[in-house]
């Protein structure tokens, strides 16, 4: 059967050459960087050699960068880490109500510790407004977390705009570019955040590494304590292999290309099936998502009768998470309940070809019609 | 989290029994809300005191169709008060079992089949069936 | 150049066979565990089947297995966890002073977030004293963490005994078995424990993965807050690979069988150089951990020697760790300082042949000769 | 954290140049201390003012003994004025530089030539150098 795989806003195949590059640190090279000793030295070079990569991708200094198990430390770690570390000048996070529940939870374990959260509202596209991040920050408010895109519906976030007024209030801003980095262009200069969370298997480097941009002169506690690792930032024997992949990574990361098969994708299921919308921003968003309602059908069904025909992809279905709320990011866009139920998700990669869209295209609209035929909210439709 | 569900679950998922509406069913049963991402409605025939046929329309999960599948299936061709002792474990084991988050798919397919009866006794006896109480509102339509 | 190692206590190499299991989870079967699509189904089966392995090497039941990203991390949520989970019922913890630092650090930052801490003193030999945990218990007392072996002088601590007084107190036990997990047989039935730290680099497995050992029943709060990963007590997208080569380490671990080689080498470096004395205890060890003082020389000089004679081996010394205070260990067995800065450590493991054990009873005693000759200590003891 | 030394800093860790002790020393700096494990004691020989030779003693990591080497062979010769001038970024560069962590040694071989320096003063003049205080107090024999 032929195996369709456009769900690569949840994870990607690790590139052949990060594997490649990954392959010697196992069990050939696989002294502690820590140690003195050559078998140390080696692998402390390799891991400062992905350093260097990882600066280089995001526009940072080597020591700005700190290697993390992947996107959810990074968020943990940037959001305790002020935390912790700047409650004496106050105890404010101002934060979205889209952000990934890496962010999300982080804070609600927070406010548990005393902390105070505004989840800011998006628009309809799932913007957030700068001016509303303004009238948010007060004088207790020592961060700010928004993220670079959102990973359900696409959009992409005025991080630059919001960071510069974060900035003038001498606040600290992160910005969650899990889905972003390796995607997109990425200064964190340019950009002006004080903290940058990114994960590789976002972007064809292996799963369970991920690194923390911090911004010279940061206050942050450390998340993991324990040994000095990473300049006393993170505790750990360092992944060397994970490490060394995330580097292969980011050294082969290329902008996106895949916006015109999306825009083929979006073009086709909107015209082809009735009662279908797009969510997220038409413009402003990921160039691989593709972020769609489908009416009076549930997720869950979609997928399994999509993965039957050998198409993987992605939903906000609460069926899904083993939760019953459907997708927290969808309902702050304003959908109702059943349409949040029955959204479907696209993410396109480096493999995607033209001939994918269209056996999608071919297969979506029976499988559409059939669950709409048995379905109870159809016929008030009709 | 993921759960892979038995062979039996995506039978009745990929090729559901009795879907449908039924003309002229003798109850109808309306169960399940769009917040939590299932609505199920079940129709039933009723002749001499038994179910002569049961059909169903669901919106929801893979689960969510099996059950409704399984439990037209199950109460089909039993006298009333026989069909009634339908539980929802016993619709999740004739399906092979159920992954535990979805078991409450199971709980609204005997729910609707209850409901069901109690809107058939309600019209012809004017009392529906004791101790009848879905856990959610049935629902008609809502607004798009 | 012969290349010896002798520092499997700071990190194993890869077992040609681990690596083997987790090539196909890279770019091949690369799924996001959590996904519905038959993508997302295999590794869900590999990461579960990785779960059955560990439990069954540890003797637990697999729902009571969560994969971390290491030692430190499986430390860290046991303590932070059950100590944020608890603090309702009291806000002391009590542990040892020779603990690992991923304890110990971690117990401070507790330490600055209001709870209150127990460093228990050990014997000569590293031993910690049961009778003194239990003095050590007080009302508000809600977690002991004691680990089961010591790094540095490989010391096995009398966990059953220890956990049976902690028990009977109503009071969670934690013990860090990172040392011991793969080398020396482990029930956590059997120890009693609540909650057991692992780390997979330290018995032939990958490094940046490990797991933490919750007792059915523990309560605890996440560490990594986010999705619901690992029902909900472990957030972050799996570390497939990593997990699937965790998995297929346990199924290969073996009981050390190394003790008769470092008992080689210990009476060649204590018969052949004066002055030297044993570090640990005599019996109650580690089966592959030497750890001795050479007085007189400092630690980091004698490790750069031996490297250039391509012998891999470590030290207690400040100098390697980029603090200046010596191992925090030999200083609470009651070493000097200069001792405790001339301590050598090796550690032996599966590759290890006599002929290396040979090789290093050569090259050893002209090493300390020099640096003893160049020693301002030395010329007292004449 | 391991940091790996220059080839020049393994050169004098290896074959480092005036070890020993010296008979009759004109002066004697003692410095360091064994809680931060580094010991040096640095020897020098004096002649119409002018260090004729250098020697010492050291316990400690390798740039400990790199440093005293070096050292020793940057004030041979020199009149001690000039020789006085000897700072440790002096000491550490001309080893081609030495890890952040590391530069306390080369402060240590500064500190033992001038206490060196500072012995020989008070031995021959009754006055030590002016502002000269080490950083730790100088050690003799301790207890083993
Ligand atoms: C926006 C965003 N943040 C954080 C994460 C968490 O990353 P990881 O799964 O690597 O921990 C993800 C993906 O899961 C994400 O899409
Ligand atoms: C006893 C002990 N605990 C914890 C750790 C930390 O493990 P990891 O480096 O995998 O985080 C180590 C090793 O570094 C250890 O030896």
């Amino acid at each position: 059967m032929k195996k369709i795989y456009l769900d690569n806003a949840a994870t990607t195949p690790a590139h052949p050459d990060v594997v490649l590059a990954m392959q010697p640190y196992f069990s050939d090279k696989f002294g502690n960087p820590s140690s003195i000793h050559a078998f140390g030295q080696e692998t402390r070079s390799a891991v400062e050699a992905a350093r260097e990569k990882v600066a280089r991708l995001i526009g940072s200094s080597v020591e700005e960068v700190v290697f993390t198990s992947g996107g959810t430390e990074s968020d943990n770690f940037a959001l305790e880490g002020v935390a912790f570390a700047n409650e004496g000048k106050g105890k404010h996070i101002v934060t979205s109500k889209i952000e990934h529940h890496a962010v999300l939870e982080c804070c609600e374990f927070l406010k548990k510790r005393g902390f105070e959260i505004t989840y800011l509202p998006v628009d309809q596209y799932g913007l957030v407004d700068p001016q509303q991040v303004k009238k948010a920050i007060t004088d207790q408010t020592i961060l700010v977390s928004i993220m670079h895109a959102n990973n359900e519906i696409g959009t992409v976030e005025p991080i630059a705009e919001i960071a510069k007024i974060v900035k003038e209030k001498g606040v600290y801003f992160h910005t969650d570019a899990v889905q972003t980095t390796g995607h997109l262009p990425i200064d964190v200069k340019e950009l002006g955040v004080d903290l940058l969370s990114l994960s590789a298997h976002k972007f064809y480097g292996p799963k369970g590494v991920g690194a923390l941009y911090i911004k010279k002169g940061a206050k942050l506690v450390s998340f993991l304590h324990g040994g000095g690792q990473e300049r006393g930032r993170r505790a750990s024997t360092e992944n060397v292999p994970g490490i060394v992949g995330l580097g292969a990574a980011c050294a082969l990361a290329q902008v996106s290309k895949v916006a015109p098969l999306r825009d083929k994708l979006m073009q086709g299921i909107l015209s082809r099936i009735p009662e279908t919308r797009l969510n997220g921003h038409p413009t402003l968003r990921l160039p691989n998502n593709l972020n769609v309602s489908i009416k009076y059908v549930e997720g869950e069904s979609l997928l399994l009768n999509l993965d039957l025909q050998g198409i993987a992809a992605s939903t906000g279905s609460a069926c899904t998470s083993g939760s019953l709320d459907p997708s927290h990011v969808l309902l702050a866009i304003g959908l109702p309940h059943e349409e949040a139920h029955g959204s479907l998700r696209f993410t396109l990669g480096q493999a995607t070809t033209e001939e994918d869209i269209d056996y999608v295209l071919e297969a979506l609209p029976p499988i559409v019609q059939k669950l709409r035929s048995m379905s109870p909210l159809y016929k008030g439709a009709k | 989290m993921a759960q892979p569900y038995s062979d039996k679950v995506m039978d009745h998922f990929m090729h559901p029994r009795n879907v449908g509406e039924m003309e002229n069913p003798d109850g109808v049963g309306k169960v399940g809300n769009p917040i939590c991402g299932d609505i199920m409605e079940m129709y039933i025939k009723v002749k001499d005191n038994t179910i002569v046929d049961a059909k169903f329309k669901t919106f929801g999960c893979g689960a969510a169709i099996a059950t409704s599948s399984m439990a037209t299936e199950l109460v089909k061709g039993k006298p009333i008060e026989e069909a009634l002792k339908l539980t929802n474990k016993a619709v999740a084991e004739a399906l092979g079992g159920l992954p535990a988050v979805k078991m409450h798919c199971s709980v609204l397919a005997e729910e609707a089949f209850k409901a069901a009866v109690n809107d058939y006794l309600i019209k012809t006896t004017g009392k529906g069936l004791p101790d009848f109480k879905p856990h959610d509102e049935p629902l008609t339509e809502h607004g798009h």
